[in-house]
């Protein structure tokens, strides 16, 4: 499955990536409109600053396999589908016991403080690259199969080796 | 339970470990009925752990001695105060006269207050005896020793708070998330900042649970895995050059000495893959600050010394010391542990680690004292009382809240010991083991029910106010023996414990700025704080080490295996440490129905490999033999072991009588870790 | 299922009845207890094993507390035995404790009085289900009947195979919370474990988690 | 804002002081630690549902939901217990006629076994914050891998 993959050397903490998120899962897809809605649209992608590095990382759901989150829901509101692999949240199912953001080892679900029930990423059903792949300037995102990832990241480093870099760098 | 406006609020310091965690107890009508949490409290943030959360079960407990009580042929006679201590004085007094003052012995105790133990040596001293020790012998003597030689002060180096600050935790036989557990909170937030956390144990405990990187060592070889790392360090140069050329002296020593110490004979000796003794170096060496915490695993081994030396070797050769985050933390057992060792209630030492024999430190002392004569030799120590008493030397022993029976090695001969003795005192809050040997049982009062200053792990001098009344005629330790000094002839010229620590601040240098008005402010002075005006000392050896010459030293050691290895008799490995849900010999804690519900018995963990080649089952009755006796157990499989080692609390009579009498050479301490044992099925 | 069930529970019924009935006649009638009634009851005993149970009703001395004023006010339990869930509230609700509980054989048995003098009625009011009635003796219809004890088949375990509830408790709890959130395979699982495994299984998934974050290594 | 007793499960060292604590509180114990297999320990307590399922089979309305805050009036309990069946954490417990569950200990600004966590593991917060921290971990971690491995000698300070 094509999963949203992070760079985080490239991340420069703009936000991009929330706020497209954002806009994405609410009822106008509009910034503007956005704003104003009820429920207020939430984001399932963090950045994460890290001041004593002052660096920022993107932290989203890896949709794991054998996930814990869908292993401990009691009433099987996260389940993985089948076909896409995909791990998804069903709104109507969650009763908000919140052990599922216990147990995510990325601390990814969030709340719907209206619906009051979890909030994760769903990759974006109906877009064919993610919101928050399409918002990010640098291309710290990459919505890619593993694979391939690996072969971007390949190519990357034999970049930098041409150029002398370090391997960690940024480009 | 809520506070209402009948009840009131008592701060108070935990009796339990030596932590120095701060609560409220909840009174009602003089009765303790429960706790408050106090999270400005700087050591344990308001946690505590189960024990904390059960110690006013001590308090209101039936089984509490009310009146003294006189062994008699028809039992225990209730005796009035004035009796009894006369008693006491009276038969003290003939055995000092009959048979000289080396005659008699003093066991101080680690849970009583500085005032108490500094008057308790101080009246044996003023008999003419040095025969006074407390059961810090039976835990971190060889910290005493070990860091007194390298870095100048046997305590620990930086406050526990400071752990968080550290970029790499280096926890050497310590299993603190059991024994300590408000140090887990200190760690644990070291490794929200990104700092690497390596365990070396022979079990896996909840300790290791926090760990980036464990060293399963075999028990006894930790000289072994410190050689090992330090060798690595040298070799690849991650040593702090300038540190230890500036600040230490005997490094040539050290580099020579652990030429022969490469990790790969580490690894035979310890059973850690040589790859990890070295990715342990690494860490620990290239961080900005590094702490070593180290607890009983490390002492209690007839290398205890070496252990405690090695540590700090370590220590000083990567410039680990005397920084924020930086330094070597050796987790003490009882709360006042560090005080009763620094009011000179070791047989070796007078109150401030005078050495006791040191014509100058003697001086001092006759002069604070107005007395002319004072013991100009060693006393003998606690695991030497014992002895000694066996062998007929000794007549009377006075012991103040310490049970013997079950906290020393091989209690079987320690009974005998006893039952040897012309006369014994014990002063308690509990008719323990040690207690019904006792021809006089002196009922004292407990932590809560008495006033004054508790030193913790990290030198924290803390003062606690007398909360309720003693139960029955039970009286505080201070005054018990400020009676006692009376009867004694000894006229000593106290009132209260205020008087007490005056005194101490002047025998004890780093005492010197401790009043109790000042102790009770805030959250009391970490020692040294040598005058009224001086904000105590959190990080030790700042600049400057506690040698004469400013400078650390480096002493090598070398690797000696334990006293007693495991041969075709005794096949399995023993070793023994504590549980989170009870304390040391457990006189309190299995006092407490909530502690002792959830852990009620002896048991005896085995790897599941030996039980099956054994055909032992989970919860099978296991009778353990070694040369000195045998108990019985009940079997635990659990891989946390590993193969043919057996682990045992000592929290329960039986694992004791197990243990070996082999001593440390320098600081006499009891090879408690290992002995070797063999099993069978009841 | 529910079939077997009911025709267990009707033989268990009928046997204790009839020692019920075997043991008062040997102590000898009540004062209260005419012949006429004694006839009736067997009569109405005979017509219900013919008939299948509907309605039970129990008729008992109440702690043999025969004379004076509460005789006047005793009245007749009638238990819907269809409704019932056996859930035990009326038992903790009784005053007296009249209500026996006992649990055996996989079945849960509640054990009722025939009658009852106390004028609380708090067994009644209490019932989730309101499977209690009470009539007054004067009232009782002859088809009323009585057996002593209910017994309502248990569920065990799926882990540790101890039985935590009656089969129609749970079916009412699956029917009420299903109404909050609606229950899909494998989003029920905890419904088979009793409260005790339901905190284990949880404890397993949660620490199950952290594990693979967990850098220790053993065998365990 | 609805709040509850959570657990950093990464934290739990398993000692049970939670549980000691609210035994001395409440009589008797709401929260269970168990070590497992000598690996890993993990706290079971109440978890203030959103959608609390305890409350649907209750028939006279004695646990009910407002908001998020669970309430519970113990003279109109009947004692029937289904709620302790319909609770999936089996954390309602039935005893002498009474619900017991966590009731975060009224009148206390922090429940007790939030405040006497020797590890800091329990936390006390409002649902939405619970990632907070580990997804800053975690950041943190990633962000550490990046670094370049740290030649030899002493890293600067």
């Amino acid at each position: 499955m094509k999963e949203v993959m992070v760079r985080p050397e490239r991340c420069m903490g703009c936000r991009s990536c929330e706020i497209a998120c954002a806009v994405e899962h609410s009822e106008s897809k509009s910034l503007f409109a956005a704003v104003g809605e009820s429920p207020s649209p939430r984001k399932r992608i963090y950045i994460e600053y890290i001041p004593e590095h002052a660096a920022s990382v993107p932290v989203t759901c890896r949709h794991c396999e054998d996930a814990p989150c869908t292993t401990v829901c009691p009433t099987g509101a996260l389940s993985r589908e089948e076909i896409s692999r995909k791990v998804v949240h069903s709104p109507e199912l969650c009763i908000g016991c919140w052990t599922c953001s216990m147990v995510c080892n990325y601390g990814v679900i969030g709340r719907q403080k209206e619906a009051r029930v979890a909030v994760k990423c769903d990759l974006c059903p109906g877009r064919e690259v993610p919101a928050c792949v399409e918002a990010c300037p640098t291309n710290a995102l990459v919505y890619a199969e593993v694979k391939d990832f690996s072969g971007i990241k390949r190519a990357e480093a034999a970049l930098k080796l041409a150029r002398g870099m370090k391997p960690g760098s940024a480009l | 339970m809520k506070t209402t406006e009948k009840r009131t609020l008592h701060p108070t310091i935990c009796p339990y470990c030596s932590l120095g965690c701060g609560f409220f107890l909840e009174l009602e009508e003089g009765k303790a009925v429960g706790i408050r949490y106090m999270p400005e409290h700087p050591v344990n943030e308001g946690s505590l752990c189960p024990k904390g959360n059960a110690a006013p079960d001590i308090l209101n407990h039936p089984d509490r001695l009310k009146y003294p009580l006189l062994k008699t042929e028809n039992g225990w006679k209730q005796l009035e105060w004035e009796e009894a201590l006369s008693l006491a004085a009276e038969k003290l007094g003939t055995a000092r006269k009959e048979n000289g003052p080396n005659s008699l012995a003093f066991l101080g105790s680690a849970k009583c207050s500085n005032e108490e133990n500094y008057l308790f040596q101080k009246i044996a001293r003023l008999l003419g005896t040095s025969n006074v020790d407390n059961c810090a012998r039976l835990c971190h003597a060889s910290t005493l020793i070990g860091l007194g030689k390298t870095l100048g002060a046997g305590a620990m180096t930086n406050p526990l708070a400071d752990l968080s600050n550290s970029d790499c935790v280096f926890v050497i036989g310590s299993n603190f998330a059991e024994n300590h557990p408000a140090v887990a909170r200190q760690v644990l937030r070291a490794k929200d900042k990104g700092a690497f956390v390596i365990v070396a144990d022979p079990r896996l405990t909840p300790t290791s649970w926090l760990a980036d990187l464990t060293l399963r060592l075999k028990p006894g070889t930790d000289v072994a895995l410190l050689n090992g790392m330090m060798h690595v360090i040298v070799n690849e140069g991650l040593l702090d050059r300038n540190f230890v050329r500036e600040k230490t002296e005997g490094f040539p020593g050290l580099e020579q000495a652990l030429q022969r110490c490469c990790p790969e004979t580490a690894s035979r000796i310890t059973g850690i893959p040589p790859s990890e003794i070295i990715k342990a170096a690494r860490a620990y060496a290239r961080a900005g600050a590094a702490s070593i915490v180290y607890s009983m695993g490390i002492t209690q081994h007839i290398s205890g010394t070496d252990n405690v030396t090695a540590c700090a070797d370590l220590a000083l050769l990567c410039g680990q010391v005397g920084r924020k985050g930086a330094g070597v933390l050796p987790l003490r057992g009882q709360n006042n542990v560090q005080g009763a060792c620094d009011m000179g209630a070791l047989a070796e030492f007078f109150p401030g680690y005078g050495k006791v024999g040191d014509a100058e430190a003697a001086g001092r002392l006759k002069t604070l004292w107005k007395t002319d004569k004072l013991p100009e030799k060693p006393g003998l120590t606690a695991t030497e009382i014992a002895e000694a008493a066996g062998k007929g030397k000794l007549k009377a022993l006075y012991v103040m809240g310490e049970d013997l029976v079950n906290s020393h090695a091989d209690s079987s001969r320690v009974r005998e010991a006893l039952e040897s003795l012309d006369f014994l005192v014990v002063q308690d809050i509990f008719m323990t083991d040690t207690a019904e040997y006792a021809d006089l049982v002196l009922p004292a009062a407990a932590w809560a029910e008495k006033e004054g200053s508790f030193t913790s792990t990290e030198r924290r001098v803390q003062w606690t106010d007398r909360a309720l009344s003693p139960p029955g005629e039970a009286k505080p330790d201070i005054e018990i023996l400020l009676l006692l000094a009376e009867k004694l002839g000894l006229g000593l010229p106290y009132r209260t414990a205020g008087d007490v620590l005056a005194e101490i601040s002047g025998a004890v240098p780093s005492y010197g700025g401790m009043t109790k008005e000042r102790l009770k402010k805030g959250f009391g002075l970490i020692w040294p704080c040598p005058d009224s005006s001086h904000p105590g000392t959190p990080v030790l050896h700042v600049g400057r080490f506690k040698t004469p010459d400013g400078k650390a030293r480096l002493i090598p050691v070398e690797y000696q295996s334990p006293a007693e290895i495991p041969d075709p008799d005794y096949p399995f490995l023993l070793t023994t440490g504590r549980v989170v849900l009870h304390y040391n010999a457990g006189s309190m804690s299995r006092r407490s129905k909530a502690l002792l519900e959830k852990e009620p018995g002896l048991f005896v963990e085995i790897h599941p490999s030996d039980a099956k080649a054994m055909e032992i089952g989970e919860g099978n009755r296991l009778v353990l033999e070694t040369r000195r006796g045998k108990t019985e157990a009940t079997a635990r499989l659990t891989g946390k072991i590993g193969p043919g080692v057996l682990f045992m609390p000592f929290h329960f009579p039986g694992t004791n009588v197990l243990t070996g009498d082999a001593l440390d050479r320098e600081a006499k301490i009891p090879e408690f870790k290992v002995s070797a044992c063999r099993i069978r099925r009841e | 299922m529910m079939k077997e069930m009911k025709e267990e529970m009707q033989e268990g019924m009928k046997e204790e009845m009839q020692e019920g009935m075997k043991k008062e006649m040997q102590e000898g009638m009540k004062e209260e207890m005419q012949e006429g009634m004694k006839e009736e009851m067997q009569e109405g005993m005979k017509e219900e094993m013919q008939e299948g149970m509907k309605e039970e009703m129990i008729r008992g001395d109440t702690k043999g507390d025969t004379s004076g004023e509460n005789c006047n006010k005793k009245k007749v339990l009638a238990i819907d035995a269809e409704k019932c869930i056996g859930c035990r509230a009326c038992s903790s609700a009784c005053p007296e404790g009249l209500i026996g509980l006992s649990e055996e054989g996989g079945r849960r048995n509640l054990k009722f009085p025939e009658s009852c003098s106390l004028d609380c009625e708090r067994c009644a009011l209490t019932c989730p289900e309101e499977a209690i009635t009470f009539v007054s003796e004067e009232g009782r219809s002859p088809a009323f009947s009585g057996s002593r004890t209910l017994a309502l088949g248990l569920m065990a375990c799926r882990k540790c195979s101890a039985s935590f509830a009656t089969e129609r408790e749970l079916e009412r709890v699956r029917q009420a919370v299903s109404l909050k959130v609606p229950l899909r395979p494998g989003g029920d699982f905890w419904m088979e474990l009793c409260p005790a495994c339901r905190q284990e299984s949880f404890r397993e998934k949660e620490a199950g988690a952290i594990l693979r974050e967990r850098k220790i290594k053993g065998n365990l | 804002m609805p709040e509850a007793v959570y657990a950093d499960l990464s934290r739990c060292i398993g000692c049970r002081a939670c549980e000691l604590a609210c035994e001395r509180e409440n009589k008797s114990s709401r929260i269970s630690v168990k070590v497992l297999s000598g690996l890993a320990a993990a706290p079971v307590s109440c978890r203030q549902c959103e959608i609390p399922l305890c409350t649907a089979p209750c028939p006279k309305g004695a646990l009910s939901c407002e908001n998020g805050k669970l309430e519970y009036e113990a003279e109109n309990c009947t004692g029937c217990g289904l709620c302790t069946l319909a609770c999936p954490f089996g954390t309602a417990v039935l005893r002498a006629g009474i619900i017991e569950r966590c009731n975060l200990c009224p009148g206390m600004e922090t429940p007790a076994c939030v405040a006497t966590c020797p590890a800091g593991a329990l936390i006390y917060t409002e649902p939405g914050s619970l990632g907070e921290n580990i997804r800053q971990r975690r950041a943190k971690r990633m962000n550490r891998a990046l670094e370049p491995p740290a030649p030899a000698g002493r890293r600067a300070e």
